[in-house]
């Protein structure tokens, strides 16, 4: 067997535009790697100088898909670096937005992405016809995400009522009880859901990576806590950058993001929040988890739609408890005054823990941002679970094989808007 | 004044709903321009319908929106309504692909109608141009029903191309009836032996009337009755004795949308037909 | 003889049919009547050309020439209207191409002779000018309607780009 | 409510603060649903009330050009503002109605009423210019020989209690105007707000209907006094004048002046001037489909004259320009109007000149083509 | 009949706008159902090649090879529709326009050498002819649905070019600007959003772009007079739409002409 190059020159069903490059030569693989089409949009570049006020709209459009983790990782950033502390009212309508997001952009994944891989459809537009219950159910989950990102945050896509402090305005108590009766047959619906995406047939696998999420005690993680490892030890959010790198690696043009004390990369994401934080599942969610026998550790990427399934129910619970439970009383957002200094912060994107820096003058106005999205820090990983795939599959034809590399990457729901303008991109794709 | 016979039938008719209408026919005028033979579906509308020469009717596609289209037809025969249509927005272009059997819907007829009386008695010069010819038609039907009742009448017409003439297999009919027709075109075209040149050119060398006995009827643009018009003055006519059919935007068709205003008038209900001297003043300022 | 009946056809003529007996008489005397068949050329673009002309019956069309597109008609003359003012205004050659669209009867007006009328006798000349003046206005104004295309077909292209066309 | 049955000389009587608040009640158990002013937005807008405690007791509003800004008073009357950012009109002529439907059917297209069912309306707390406001939509809507029936219909049945204004905001000119500050004609009750009651006229049998569910008093001539220095007090607040004198033929003999292009500098053609006035009535209709295009609804919206393609004809843009969209709706309301309907389109409630971002002020723009005619 | 082929296409951009079809979670199934979608490579595998009857382009134009991509579009496609404002002005990533951009290449990227970008990133309109402009960071589901079905029934779409505050006054919403003096962009922004900021009560910041014959010169100065710089006017016109003709000539009169006229 001599040279062998398997190339996917679209990935499809992922958020962003890239490729898929495996290179053999024998039975030896030279090089795996996942190549970023985008173009890069400079966003760090572009905070500087403004005020900080514009963060949150301008950091929301790195990403259509999870605009609202970009706004809750920057405000809580820039109020790390303002020393201001929300009131737990709005702290608690802040996870009901993060409900929100997790819903809709877990429920496209599931129901449009990710599911006709395992049923042989194109597209879950294509599955819809055989299986119109199934993507019925899952288009109003999703619709119930918008709808709750919609009322409190103005808009499903880059939401208006975000800013540094709160929020502009509250909605009121009626319009939060509307949502109830809808997110009460969403979360049977949403268990229905993940039923029924553990039934699939999931191909083996087992990666032996390192899980990294946000952990908190008491809550499932989503806009606070610790970085929790599955090795065991903890990470505070102000050692980011200290613990985790980004290395140019040998066979690849792009930086990926490694552990500095274990030189391996890491996975976030819904696989990691549920083998570190399943104790802090809602009681539905947790029971669900049982019901469905998940394992003490998920190693198998594949299953990651379960865990978004279970992360959905636990969003509808949650969203459900904020929801029945909300007197807006309060000022919708706390003052501060500008003051020089820099903040951090790491929230739960959909996709996996997304990390804020900035550091902001005494006008209240960007020096620098640096902003690190979970698919970035995930591809390094991605590609070591490949180059495992392809190993085990040598054997197959080209096409098989770049299908089930295809398979796999979307697994990960890897949004690549988000990480390019963090990677180092290369736009040729010949 | 021109009378106004808008008035719903019915009381309990709500004046936006339209009534539906089904196509009987369609005929090709020339390229872009057909004329639809509608009637309404309801037998006791259609038996109570009727219009004066110079209304128009809101024909109405669902989704697409409404359009004011002038009558066509014969005022006498208000069985079926004929509409003669350019293509130019969503509307028409809707219209244009419905075929014979289709409905659509109508609201009408509205507006101000050509002044019948004023002319009995008179000399009549219809001054058209392009497409400015399907509003007149109804009154040339109903001129020509009556012509003892009338002096000379005189049919201006201007086009863009000769191709762009509508109902030119009539003009044998109505010449014979006691219609004098002159024509022109801005473009000539080869095999055209006609004159070239715009129509109020025609109103210039008209000879034979005696201006103060005659009313002049014009419909067209904008620009092409104003400079009509002032061929007529230097004739020696006067504002009064000139009426012409305006357009703007009209959407509600009974003055309560605002959208067709010029000056005081509403076009759609105070018109589209007004005495020259009334809208006069406001056709000239730019952007009113 | 010829004369009389001129004079007494211009007492008729929107253009001289408010001049003075006198004055009639003048233009009568350097006028003649002249017959186009059908098809025939009055005058040709680029020529020089002696005479003006008062169409009396019949129709003419004014044409101008365009490489490849051949002659093309952008006007029609009839009855009253004036033709061939180039020639009395001494702007050399004609330009446009007449040619009487049917049998065609005219008043020549020896071109030359109508310019000495006028200059010697400015009273005279004020007249025939003031009348030209006024033909002319009407044609510049009906060859700038026709400039405008008054009839096109404005289509309804509406904002296809949002906000757009309207800046 | 209905001119033809309110009497010529209305009675007066007294109601205190407590039988003022059993009125929403009364309302209320009359099937009305009650608008009038209360607090929302950081303004004073007309909403739906259900007691007393919804109006804006102890507030006021400042106003100028560009600007509004609620206050507290040192008192706690109810009614102690002028006028805010919303009007009647919302209620009467709705911003978004469905005005007809048509479904696709194997017969064709069939075509309905959109029978919306009316509110009965009780509006509380109508000014003087609001009264005048009504009257002149009234002409417009149902006066001609085209009667619109949403309007129709809900101005019928609305109740109209009127509230005398005691002060005025710099914005005012209803004097100029004629049309205030006294209610005079167009309610069914008119209110003077007196420290502990109102002073209640009652003008038709309707309003004297709801009266017989409380209890009034007689009024006391020291009452009297207090209602007519109260009313005073607005009229002798009322600082701006407009002169009116032959403003048609002004404006329309000044169509081509340089003040028009001296305003469009200005303007910003944002409607808000046409959005919160009483009187303005232009509208638009949109077609509502579903996808497959089988079910459509006409639903009517506000519209304005200063949008752009308002006056789309034919592939082009009649008033093409900030200078006429501004010169048509200033020559519509206080010139052609009265050609139209034989009012002026203008009451002068001033809500066009605090509620326009940049302070236009239309009286300001006539007195300057006016001065330059002397 | 056959049905029309559409193909959704993406450049610079965040997904926000091809995301809004998927997010018509009601109509999604009816739209998909009333065209072939034969290109989506974010919700479908199938992938096929042209002619297209109805395009949807998502991004500005910011590489080469972008910019050599969108001619090969244009060939294929029959009916060429810009979504959002990255398509139809540039995106925030125009902000680099103006600027050093190697400079804002470095700020980001450790050797920027590997990347290859444009010196400006620029709408579909300078490269390409486009047969509609969808405005909007993100654009409005709802237009984006009339304008589909407009297509589907041959008629012109009907996307409203009025201002923000027609919507706001429409919708209830009393005017921020006026009555508690907060800077709103509202008068010369294009309506699409239902004047969805104010209602949140925040000032509109422009994200569907300059309303057409927008009087920016006259709300600046109001602005202005209002207590604000020039640097923060400015600034509140660079958001998503900053190279908007109008917006960007406002701003560059602010700070470069210092408010003088140009």
């Amino acid at each position: 067997m001599g040279d062998r190059k398997i190339k996917v020159e679209t990935l499809t069903r992922v958020e962003g535009e890239g490729g898929l490059f495996i290179r053999m030569s024998g039975d030896t693989i030279e090089e795996v790697r996942l190549e970023i089409y985008e173009p890069p949009r400079l966003f760090e570049a572009l905070l500087r100088g403004r005020p900080l006020e514009d963060t949150p709209d301008i950091t929301a459009r790195i990403c259509g898909i999870c605009p609202v983790a970009y706004q809750m990782s920057s405000v809580h950033a820039l109020e790390a670096a303002l020393e201001v502390t929300v009131s737990p009212e709005i702290r608690r309508l802040r996870r009901l937005l993060y409900c929100g997001e997790w819903i809709e952009s877990h429920g496209l994944h599931m129901h449009l992405l990710h599911a006709p891989d395992f049923l042989g459809f194109e597209s879950g537009l294509e599955m819809a016809k055989q299986f119109p219950e199934e993507v019925n159910r899952g288009l109003r989950l999703k619709k119930h995400g918008n709808q709750l990102v919609d009322l409190l945050g103005g808009r499903a896509i880059h939401p208006v009522n975000v800013c540094v402090g709160g929020f502009y305005r509250i909605p009121n108590r009626n319009e939060f009880q509307k949502l109830i009766p809808d997110f009460e047959w969403g979360l049977n619906a949403a268990m229905e859901t993940t039923r029924w995406v553990a039934g699939f047939d999931f191909p083996e696998m087992e990666s032996d990576c390192e899980f990294i999420s946000l952990s908190h005690p008491d809550e499932y993680p989503m806009n606070d806590g610790v970085m929790k490892s599955s090795l065991g030890d903890v990470i505070e959010v102000d050692q980011y950058e200290a613990e985790f790198e980004e290395r140019q690696v040998p066979h690849s043009t792009a930086l990926q993001a490694f552990r500095k004390s274990t030189g391996r990369p890491y996975l976030l994401g819904p696989l990691s929040r549920i083998n570190l934080n399943r104790q802090q599942l809602f009681p539905q969610a947790r029971k669900l988890a049982d019901e469905i026998g998940w394992e003490p550790v998920c190693r198998n990427p594949h299953k990651a739609i379960i865990a978004r399934g279970l992360e959905i129910v636990h969003a509808y619970e949650e969203a459900l408890s904020i929801l029945r439970d909300q007197h807006p009383a309060g000022k919708p957002r706390e003052s501060y005054s500008p003051q020089a200094g820099i903040g951090k912060s790491a929230t739960e994107a959909p996709r996996g823990t997304l990390y804020h820096r900035y550091e902001i003058d005494d006008q209240g106005k960007i020096i620098e941002a640096c902003i690190v999205p979970p698919t970035s820090q995930n591809q390094a990983q991605i590609e070591v679970d490949l180059k495992h795939l392809v190993t085990e599959s040598a054997g197959q034809e080209d096409a098989e094989l770049g299908r089930k590399c295809e398979n796999l990457v979307r697994a990960y729901d890897p949004c690549i808007s988000c990480s390019t303008h963090f990677l180092k991109v290369t736009i040729d794709r010949h | 004044m021109n009378s106004t016979v808008g008035k719903q039938a019915e009381k309990s008719d709500s004046i936006w709903v339209a009534k539906t209408a089904v196509i009987h026919e369609i005929a090709a005028e020339v390229s872009g321009v057909a004329t639809y033979q509608l009637s309404l579906r309801d037998a006791a509308a259609a038996q109570s319908y009727r219009f004066e020469p110079g209304q128009f009717n809101m024909l109405y596609i669902p989704g697409a929106g409404e359009s004011a289209i002038s009558m066509s037809g014969d005022p006498a025969d208000c069985g079926t309504l004929a509409h003669t249509i350019r293509l130019a927005g969503n509307v028409t272009r809707s219209i244009a692909a419905l075929k014979v059997g289709d409905t659509l819907g109508l609201r009408g007829p509205f507006g101000t109608s050509w002044p019948r009386e004023d002319c009995r008695g008179k000399n009549v010069i219809l001054v058209a141009g392009g497409i400015g010819l399907p509003p007149l038609r109804p009154f040339i039907y109903q001129l020509l029903a009556q012509r003892d009742e009338y002096g000379s009448l005189h049919l201006l017409y201007g086009a863009r191309t000769p191709e762009m003439r509508v109902y030119t297999r009539e003009y044998d009919r109505w010449r014979a009836e006691g219609l004098e027709i002159r024509e022109t075109v801005d473009r000539s075209s080869p095999g055209w032996r006609g004159n070239v040149g715009v129509v109020p050119q025609l109103l210039e060398r008209l000879t034979g009337f005696d201006p103060a006995e005659t009313i002049l009827l014009i419909c067209g643009p904008d620009l092409m009755m104003r400079f009509t018009a002032r061929a007529a003055l230097q004739r020696g006519m006067t504002s009064e004795q000139i009426w012409v059919s305006t357009e703007r935007n009209m959407q509600c068709a009974v003055g309560l949308c605002g959208h067709c205003q010029l000056g005081p008038e509403f076009i759609c209900k105070d018109g589209p037909v007004f005495r020259y001297d009334q809208i006069s003043p406001y056709l000239k300022v730019e952007g009113l | 003889m010829e004369i009389q009946q001129l004079q007494e056809i211009m007492q008729q003529l929107r253009f001289t049919s408010d001049l003075s007996a006198g004055e009639q008489q003048q233009l009568a005397a350097i006028s003649r009547f002249e017959d186009f068949s059908r098809n025939e050329t009055v005058f040709t673009e680029g020529t020089e050309h002696p005479n003006l002309y008062i169409i009396l019956s019949g129709r003419v069309e004014i044409c101008m020439t365009i490489p490849a597109r051949g002659c093309l008609p952008v006007l029609t003359l009839e009855e009253g209207d004036l033709l061939g003012w180039s020639s009395l205004l001494k702007q050399g050659e004609m330009t446009a191409t007449v040619v009487a669209v049917e049998q065609t009867r005219v008043i020549a007006i020896d071109a030359a002779a109508l310019a000495q009328v006028c200059e010697q006798d400015h009273d005279i000349g004020y007249q025939i000018m003031r009348r030209m003046s006024l033909a002319l206005s009407q044609r510049l104004v009906a060859s700038r309607l026709q400039v405008l295309d008054m009839y096109a077909v404005s289509d309804e292209a509406h904002t296809l780009k949002q906000g757009g066309t309207h800046e | 409510m209905n001119d033809s049955v309110q009497s010529v000389d209305p009675e007066t009587c007294f109601l205190t603060l407590d039988e003022f608040a059993r009125l929403f009640e009364v309302l209320i158990s009359r099937g009305y649903e009650v608008i009038g002013p209360t607090i929302d937005q950081e303004a004073i807008v007309y909403g739906q009330l259900s007691s007393i405690d919804d109006l804006p007791r102890g507030w006021t509003d400042q106003q100028e050009p560009g600007k509004y800004r609620l206050v507290r008073r040192d008192d706690n009357a109810l009614f102690g503002y002028v006028v805010g950012p919303s009007s009647w009109k919302k209620q009467l002529f709705p911003p978004v109605s469905t005005l007809a439907r048509a479904d696709r059917t194997e017969e064709g297209w069939q075509f309905q009423e959109a029978k919306e069912e009316t509110p009965r309306y009780a509006f509380l707390g109508v000014r003087a210019c609001e009264l005048a406001a009504m009257k002149i939509q009234d002409r417009v809507f149902t006066g001609g020989p085209y009667v619109d029936s949403i309007y129709e219909q809900r101005r019928s049945q609305a109740l109209v209690i009127a509230v005398n204004c005691t002060q005025a905001a710099s914005t005012c000119f209803c004097t100029s105007m004629e049309t205030g500050p006294r209610c005079k004609a167009g309610f069914d009750l008119a209110l003077t707000e007196l420290p502990d009651g109102f002073l209640v006229e009652v003008a038709t049998a309707a309003g004297a209907e709801i009266l017989s569910d409380l209890q009034t008093m007689k009024v006391s001539p020291e009452q009297d006094t207090q209602a007519n220095a109260a009313r005073q007090q607005a009229v002798d607040q009322i600082e701006r004048r407009f002169d009116t004198t032959d403003i048609k033929d002004l404006l329309m003999s000044n169509l081509e002046h340089p003040r028009w292009d001296d305003v469009a500098e200005r303007c910003l053609s944002c409607t808000n001037c046409t959005m919160v006035c009483p009187t303005c009535f232009c509208s638009s209709v949109e077609e509502v489909s579903d996808l497959t295009g089988d079910h459509v609804e006409r639903q009517r919206q506000w519209d304005s004259c200063f949008n752009l393609d308002f006056s789309y004809m034919n592939g082009g843009l009649v008033r093409n320009s900030i200078r006429n969209r501004y010169r048509q709706w200033l020559t519509h309301k206080l010139a052609t109007w009265i050609d139209q309907f034989g009012t002026s389109g203008c009451v002068g409630c001033g809500r066009c000149i605090t509620w326009c971002p940049v302070g236009i002020d239309l009286t300001q723009e006539v007195n300057a083509i006016r001065e330059s005619e002397s | 009949m056959e049905k029309p082929r559409l193909a959704v296409f993406k450049f610079a951009s965040c997904d926000g706008c091809q995301l809004s079809l998927l997010d018509a979670e009601d109509q999604l199934l009816s739209v998909a159902d009333a065209l072939e979608i034969v290109y989506f490579p974010e919700a479908t595998s199938r992938m096929e090649a042209g002619p297209y009857d109805i395009a949807l382009i998502e991004g500005s134009i910011s590489t080469p090879h972008d910019a050599a991509r969108i001619q090969q579009v244009r060939r294929d496609s029959r009916f060429l529709m810009t979504i959002g404002a990255c398509a139809t002005s540039g995106g925030i990533q125009a902000l680099r326009n103006g600027a050093d951009s190697a400079e804002f290449m470095r700020a980001v990227y450790a050797s920027p050498g590997y990347i290859e970008v444009l010196d400006q990133s620029t709408p579909i309109a300078d490269h390409v002819t486009v047969d509609f402009e969808l405005r909007g960071c993100p654009i409005n589901q709802y237009q984006l649905i009339e304008v589909i079905q407009s297509l589907l029934a041959g008629r012109t779409p009907r996307t409203p070019g009025h201002s923000v505050c027609l919507d706001c006054k429409r919708r209830g919403t009393v005017c921020i600007t006026v009555a508690q003096g907060i800077a709103c962009l509202g008068p010369v922004t294009q309506s699409g959003c239902n004047a969805l900021c104010p209602s949140y009560n925040r000032g509109c910041y422009g994200c569907f772009g300059p309303a057409s014959q927008s009087n920016l010169v006259s709300l600046t100065s109001q602005m202005e007079q209002d207590g604000a710089s020039k640097q923060e006017i400015s600034n509140s016109l660079q958001n998503f739409n900053n190279n908007a003709p109008a917006f960007r000539e406002e701003s560059r009169r602010l700070l470069d002409r210092n408010g003088e006229p140009y």
